[in-house]
């Protein structure tokens, strides 16, 4: 360690605040004050009864002019809370904001001890450190980032689509990938919506035709995010548009081709009908799917497979929309700003062997039963099980793939409202003896308590237990051909086997298969269970701990549609809040390499969460992109040459304050 | 060991305590704890730095050896870095430090690393209360003064050139 | 010869090594010789302790002083060439940084003195005699030097002016350091005359390290096969190169054999040990305590491991008694 | 790759033709083995309940000699015995996941100049044939696929809880898939692992036949020809009990019950006596088994 690394002249002033009685009752300013004035380095040392008020600034600035000060000392309350306020005083009193340090002598001293000498020796002691450290202080320029007015939102479900809208009303440019050939997710699939049984589709179709229709919104169906480059404010998409082999700007979704098709039924499990019907490989996810354009699915096409197809479809387009040579598309662009809102996935019940799923026909997931009571569903709305019976009972088992050690041990909040509105839908279908099987029923929601207590008055049963197994194993003769579910009945302590025609499973949800892959794309976290991490659980719900970058709906965790809605309207709200701002300051505690001792020897490489540090092929060295880093610091701790240094905590400044708090202080 | 009215500075020895807080937990765990009033033992000195992470295996030594009698550390809990990673990073490091500190004869109880989030004004308390009582229990570190100690033999020299000494056990 | 500066060469608690190295110079040596008047080199000329003592204060251009202090003779000694030289250079890792003889900083003296005299495999000492200071034999007084409980580096005892790293340090680290005292353009006072930068610098194996390199455990030379184009590292075997002045050109990393940390830190290090620590802990790929654990345990001496050269300089300096 | 076996007292006793079995089949398909040598008595789950430390000491001797005999690596130690697989899997775990277990009972064995240090794994032979061997392999050296015949596949408890190292808990497939892959259709039936009345045939015994009752009704109503076990006290109890079973419940129910091994044995032609049929009450029908040029399955 050469040189002494000061910068200029050391004149340091000191203030100790009394914060009125806060610190002053315990701690004796003036002997802290009257001690700091024997400290090398220091011009000035007072006391003041509020340091944060307007004259106590005033004071720091006049002093500077007057005194030529070039280091600035407060011992008050904590950084945490008047740091900025002190910074902008120093500023305006000519110095650098940076030569500023501030010593916590309320939180951390006065207001946890009683011992008042104790008190007063520990403000010294941190008072010494800050005044050593000062010595090693430097200018430093704030930095602001400009921000890109355009946003991404990633996910075309009902969060992604009430975030874009949002955003795009109030002017800005929104980009909406969605990587399904249409855009309305699950909440697309579902029949009516808890509490209010309102109809999904009336209610959501609206927003998507807005979405497709907003002259601020440029929607990309069928397509991904491939990779994310920048930093907030600036960050850089490529998404790759997969082909649909159809023209998109030609088809107007007159379905004609479909009609056409040389199949004349579908073959391939209808992905939006959960499988439950089937679909031919020219077509459309649903007669709303928006945009309302039609795809080709190569893996089942003729022409794809053989290329000798009659291509009935090529003559039935008048508009000459289909193109088989369609080749995916890569598009890049500019935005500020991402919202994440790629949802779930439902837990895959066939892992909970047996419950049956895939074995017997007749257990659905709840899904699927969604589908099955929907109007525009496989059966037009009519209960017809797999094997074309009509269900008397129907037993639906609550939790399946939630709170369970052995699958997820998440609530998924929804399963239980959902089973509710299943049950209602039933019996107003089938007039079916429905029996909920349920841990607890958490129905915290508006009006939803209400709900569960509309279908206790519709005479649904509810069983309290867990359901042990769903068999097709009859003892009496009552259960033949049923399918018996097993359960601990809590409130009456016995086992019970109920027979049933059909089982409803109602399965949680899960984070995406790839939310792992999306998440390190987009340099997030992940919670442990793949859900994303928020910033704050409370006060940043929809905020990520990369800037720029907000969380909504259920890929942060399992939520319902209100409760997606809400965060996609806060994400919104602090996307446009950075925008409309037009630049963020931050704090200018980035780390940086020092060039000429840089070895080159990659540890860093591996350490910075961020991807912030790269290396210089032809230099051989490491180099920090500034914008990228966060200022955490770990890289300048593992650096084993002591080549990264990190602005405002350089080691230099941090040894010098564990000299200066050990230093012995001289009997008071 | 020291007994306790060798120490330089006052009759009653008192451990002193080099606390690292991250900023965005452990720091303001203890704003909290101030905010709280939850008094607790004066012994510790906190340092903040932006993250456990960069708490350097240096500053621990340098701590030691500038005469604190305890060292703690203080981040996030595992899975709530605001850095994402730096607490693992200070958790690897602890533990190949400890190890080193064993090694070196350094009781396991003054060097501590602590996980307490920024809503945990009550561990703060608890942990620095606890740590007091430990190091204190063990009595000084003193490491300055046993360097001081140490460098007294060079001292001898002057004696032994001198004749002075009659035949000692080398 | 009255104009040509004066040289000295002194050797305290060290293996001869050192002063293999000045041999080394090879055919320079001749240059060198022809340079300078060399008045005090024990393992090779027949000077007294008596002649320096004779020189006046300051007469000696440099002293060339390898070894740690590890007894009041060396420590005489060293406080000697001190007051005759006006340049000191510590030469070699004993002197810079206390070097192997250092790694007994982890003993307590009775203890060293207690095994080598009585408890040591191939020792026969059933009176458990000990060498003593002074003994009288026949009326003589026979003596010996104190042998300290603490070994330092050289400028632990006297003012130092240069270091020159290695163990030992290599004939051309030698040969530039002699070429700039005598050039007379002196750099600042307390510079290693070796490059401040880290070994993976001129590493030959550098470019073979990946920028991912995953700890899951560490592995010995000794217990397997090493990729000869390989970075160490990336097979698990710790190598203090990133922690470790470079100016040997990677001699050891050649031999397929790891940096052991010879040359000391960079300027900007204050403690080698706790830095390799660091970086090596930071890549550790395990996230919960045990397996963290598990993977260090693969690390069998870690102040061995990280403070081979430099225990007395180390923040520390010595194990805690 | 080489296994130690482990045979346990059943297959020297009641289950004696599940080790003929076992051993023709694995001679016949080449599978190198070796029995564990001065094996000793695993405690079965009786021990336990008494003495934790010393039952786990008990079957801790056995890992600890598997490592003596074999000096090198992992060993795979073969336990077909439901309870001794239950029992040697335990102690296994327990010496890995609890540092007062281990050393405690390696004090023990210390006595014995034995050390046990974690290098054995225990295996079922279900699992090592379909799972090691693999089904191509077995397919491959079939002469007798056992077209027609239906099979009830019964695991038992044991095998897979608490520890379901190669199956399901609750719904185990692997002999499913075994029993298609020698030709045989399996009968799906919900009651794979249910009690079959494990000791309490001997103990309570209205108690433990009525559980075995609800086993062997189910089996037969489902139209299976045979069940199939894995555990040498599961087919005792439903081979032995079912005429008692009849008079007792007024049922009627006539159903051979075989180790799985022996119908592999079948498969591969080998001999009858080779596979201890003989030793089953209830001679499994297989006269319809017939080899693909016509001959009749050896001579049953």
């Amino acid at each position: 360690m050469h040189g002494n690394g000061h910068n200029g002249p050391i004149r340091i002033g000191f203030y100790v605040c009394h914060c009125g009685h806060n610190i002053a009752s315990i701690v004796d300013v003036k002997a802290v004050a009257d001690y700091v004035k024997t400290l090398p380095g220091v011009t000035l040392s007072c006391e003041y009864k509020y340091m944060c008020s307007d004259p106590g600034q005033e004071l720091i600035q006049k002093d500077i002019k007057e005194l030529s000060l070039t280091r600035i000392i407060v011992a008050s309350c904590s950084p945490l809370l008047h740091e900025h306020t002190f910074r902008v005083a120093v500023e305006k009193g000519g110095l650098n904001p940076y030569y500023f340090q501030m010593v916590n002598i309320r939180e951390n001293v006065s207001w946890v001890h009683t011992d008042k000498k104790a008190a007063t020796e520990k403000a010294q002691d941190l008072a010494r450190a800050a005044v050593q450290r000062v010595f090693y202080h430097k200018a430093l320029e704030t930095k602001h980032v400009k921000i890109h007015p355009d946003v991404l939102v990633v996910g075309g479900g009902i969060a992604g689509i009430h975030a874009a809208l949002t955003l795009a009303n109030s002017g800005k440019k929104v980009y909406l990938v969605e990587r399904d050939p249409t855009i309305g997710g699950h909440m697309a699939m579902f029949d009516k919506t808890f509490p209010t049984l309102d109809c999904a589709a009336c209610i959501l179709t609206p927003k998507m035709s807005q979405v497709k229709n907003h002259p601020n919104i440029t929607l990309w169906t069928y397509s991904e995010v491939a990779n994310v480059d920048g930093y907030v404010g600036n960050y850089k998409i490529t998404v790759r548009r997969k082909p649909r082999y159809i023209n998109e700007d030609l088809c107007v979704g007159c379905m004609d081709c479909i009609e056409k098709c040389v199949y004349k039924e579908g073959k391939t499990p209808d992905e939006f009908n959960v499988g439950l019907s089937k679909r031919k490989p020219v077509y459309i996810p649903f007669p709303q799917a928006t945009p309302q354009i039609v795809l080709i699915d190569p893996e089942t096409c003729i022409e794809f497979k053989s290329g000798r197809c009659k291509k009935t479809c090529v003559e039935a387009c008048d508009r000459k929309a289909i193109d088989f040579n369609q080749k995916e598309e890569i598009k890049e662009m500019d935005v500020g700003t991402i919202i994440l809102a790629t949802g779930y996935q439902t837990f895959d019940a066939k892992r909970i062997p047996f419950y049956g799923y895939g074995k017997y026909p007749n257990v659905y997931t709840s899904l699927e039963v969604e589908r099955l009571v929907n109007a525009s569903g496989p059966t037009g709305g009519e209960l017809i099980l797999r094997d074309g019976r009509h269900p008397k009972t129907v037993g639906i088992i609550h939790c399946v793939g939630s709170r369970d050690k052995n699958t997820n041990r998440w609530c998924s909040r929804t399963c239980c409202m959902y089973s509710l509105k299943l049950a209602h839908l039933l019996k107003e279908h089938t007039e079916a003896e429905v029996y909920n099987f349920y841990i607890d029923i958490r129905a915290a929601g508006k009006a939803y308590e209400e709900f569960y207590d509309k279908l206790l008055d519709e005479n649904v049963h509810f069983i309290r237990g867990r359901v042990a197994e769903v068999s097709d194993w009859a003892v009496r003769p009552s259960e033949e051909g049923k399918l018996i579910i097993r359960a601990e009945d809590t409130m009456i302590g016995i086992v019970r086997r109920i027979p049933v025609d059909m089982v409803v499973l109602a399965v949680g949800m899960e984070p995406q298969s790839d939310s792992q892959d999306v998440r390190r794309m987009f340099n997030i976290s992940c919670s442990t269970e793949g859900f994303f991490l928020e910033r704050h659980p409370k006060l940043a719900p929809v905020d990520t701990f990369t800037d720029g970058i907000f969380i909504a709906g259920a890929c942060q965790g399992p939520k319902d549609i209100p409760d997606s809605v809400a965060q996609a309207g806060a994400a919104a709200a602090q996307a446009l809040t950075l925008i409309d701002t037009g630049e963020i300051e931050l704090e200018p505690n980035t780390a940086f390499v020092v060039q000429e001792v840089c070895s080159g020897c990659r540890t860093c490489l591996t350490i910075c969460p961020y991807n912030a540090i790269s290396r210089d092929e032809v230099k051989q060295k490491a180099y920090i992109n500034e914008a990228l880093c966060k200022g955490c610091g770990t890289c300048v701790a593992a650096c084993p040459s002591g080549s990264i240094k990190q602005n405002l905590f350089e080691d230099e400044m941090i040894f010098s304050e564990i000299n200066g708090l050990l230093e012995n202080t001289p009997a008071v | 060991m020291f007994t306790a009215d060798e120490h330089p500075k006052t009759n009653t020895w008192e451990p002193r305590i080099v606390a690292f807080f991250c900023n965005w937990c452990t720091y303001t765990a203890a704003d909290l704890a101030g905010v709280s009033r939850l008094r607790h033992a004066p012994n510790a000195r906190i340092i903040r730095v932006m993250c456990s992470g960069r708490v350097d295996p240096q500053f621990i030594l340098d701590a030691f050896s500038k005469g604190a009698d305890g060292v703690l550390v203080g981040g996030c809990h595992p899975g709530d870095c605001h850095y994402m990673e730096g607490n693992y990073k200070a958790l690897r490091r602890v533990q190949l430090l400890k190890r080193m500190l064993k090694q070196m004869n350094i009781e396991e109880y003054r060097f501590r690393l602590e996980w307490i989030s920024a809503s945990e004004g009550e561990r703060v308390k608890t942990v620095i209360n606890e740590m007091t009582e430990q190091v204190r229990k063990l009595g000084p570190l003193g490491l300055p003064k046993k360097f001081q100690e140490w460098d007294k033999e060079m001292d001898l020299l002057d004696q032994t050139v001198n004749g002075k000494e009659e035949a000692v056990h080398a | 010869m009255p104009d040509k500066p004066k040289v000295a060469f002194y050797w305290c608690a060290s293996c001869g090594g050192c002063e293999e190295s000045v041999v080394d110079l090879a055919e320079n040596i001749l240059d060198v010789l022809a340079a300078v008047d060399i008045v005090m080199w024990p393992v090779a000329m027949d000077f007294k302790k008596k002649d320096v003592e004779g020189m006046e204060d300051g007469s000696i251009l440099v002293s060339f002083v390898n070894g740690a202090i590890r007894t009041s003779e060396q420590e005489e000694m060293a406080k000697l060439m001190r007051k005759k030289s006006k340049l000191i250079i510590a030469y070699g890792s004993c002197a810079h940084t206390g070097g192997i003889p250092g790694l007994a900083n982890q003993f307590q003296r009775e203890e060293i003195l207690h095994y080598i005299f009585e408890d040591s495999p191939s020792t026969v000492n059933p009176q458990k005699t000990r060498p003593e200071t002074q003994v009288i034999i026949n009326g003589s007084t026979v003596t010996l030097p104190n042998f300290f409980n603490v070994v330092r580096a050289l400028d632990q005892v006297i003012d130092v002016d240069y270091y020159v790293p290695g163990c030992p340090p290599t004939p051309k680290l030698l040969k530039q350091a002699i070429d700039v005292l005598l050039s007379g353009k002196l750099p600042e006072k307390g510079t290693v005359l070796a490059p401040d930068i880290a070994l993976c610098d001129e590493c030959p194996k550098k470019e073979t390290k990946p920028s991912d390199l995953k700890f899951t455990e560490f592995n010995r030379p000794h217990w397997t096969t090493i990729d000869s184009k390989m970075c160490l590292l990336a097979q698990g075997i710790i190598c203090m190169g990133p922690a470790t002045r470079g100016g040997c050109e990677g001699v050891c990393i050649s031999g397929n054999m790891p940096c052991t940390g010879c040359f000391g830190p960079t300027s900007h290090v204050r403690d080698q040990g706790a830095k390799i620590l660091s970086a090596l802990a930071s890549q550790v790929e395990a996230k919960d305590e045990k397996a963290i654990d598990e993977t260090l345990a693969s690390i069998p001496d870690p102040v061995g491991t990280y403070y081979r050269y430099g225990l007395p300089v180390s923040l520390l300096r010595r194990k805690n008694f | 790759m080489k296994y130690l076996s482990y045979p346990g007292c059943s297959l020297r006793s009641t289950g004696r033709a599940y080790e003929e079995s076992l051993v023709a089949v694995f001679q016949a398909l080449e599978i190198q083995y070796e029995e564990l040598k001065d094996w000793n008595c695993c405690g079965a789950t009786s021990y336990v309940s008494i003495d934790e430390m010393d039952a786990f000491a008990l079957a801790a001797r056995n890992l600890a000699l598997a490592e003596t005999q074999s000096p090198e690596g992992t060993i795979n130690l073969i336990a077909p015995c439901s309870a001794c697989y239950l029992v040697l899997s335990k102690t296994e775990r327990y010496l890995e996941d609890y540092p007062d277990v281990s050393a405690n009972v390696n004090a023990k064995l210390d006595k014995a100049g034995l050390h046990y240090n974690g290098r054995v794994e225990i295996r079922h032979p279900l699992d090592v044939l379909v799972n090691d061997y693999g089904l191509e392999n077995i397919t491959k050296r079939i002469t007798y696929p056992l077209k027609g015949l239906k099979v009830a596949c019964y695991y038992g408890c044991q095998v897979v809880r608490p520890f379901a190292k190669f199956d399901h808990s609750h719904y185990p497939v692997t002999m499913d898939k075994l029993v298609r892959a020698l030709g045989a259709e399996s009968v799906d039936w919900p009651l794979k692992t249910r009690c079959c009345g494990g000791s309490l045939t001997g103990t309570t015994q209205e108690a433990g036949l009525r559980l075995n009752r609800l086993l062997l009704k189910e089996a037969q109503k489902r139209g299976a020809d045979i069940i199939l076990t894995c555990c040498p006290l599961c087919q005792h109890n439903l081979e032995c009990y079912q005429e008692r079973i009849n008079r007792i419940y007024k049922e009627e129910i006539d159903l051979p019950v075989a180790y799985f091994t022996q119908l592999i044995g079948v498969a591969l032609g080998l001999p009858e006596k080779e596979l201890g049929m003989q030793r089953l009450f209830k001679k499994p029908s297989l006269e319809h088994i017939t080899h693909p040029k016509g001959e009749i399955a050896n001579a049953w």
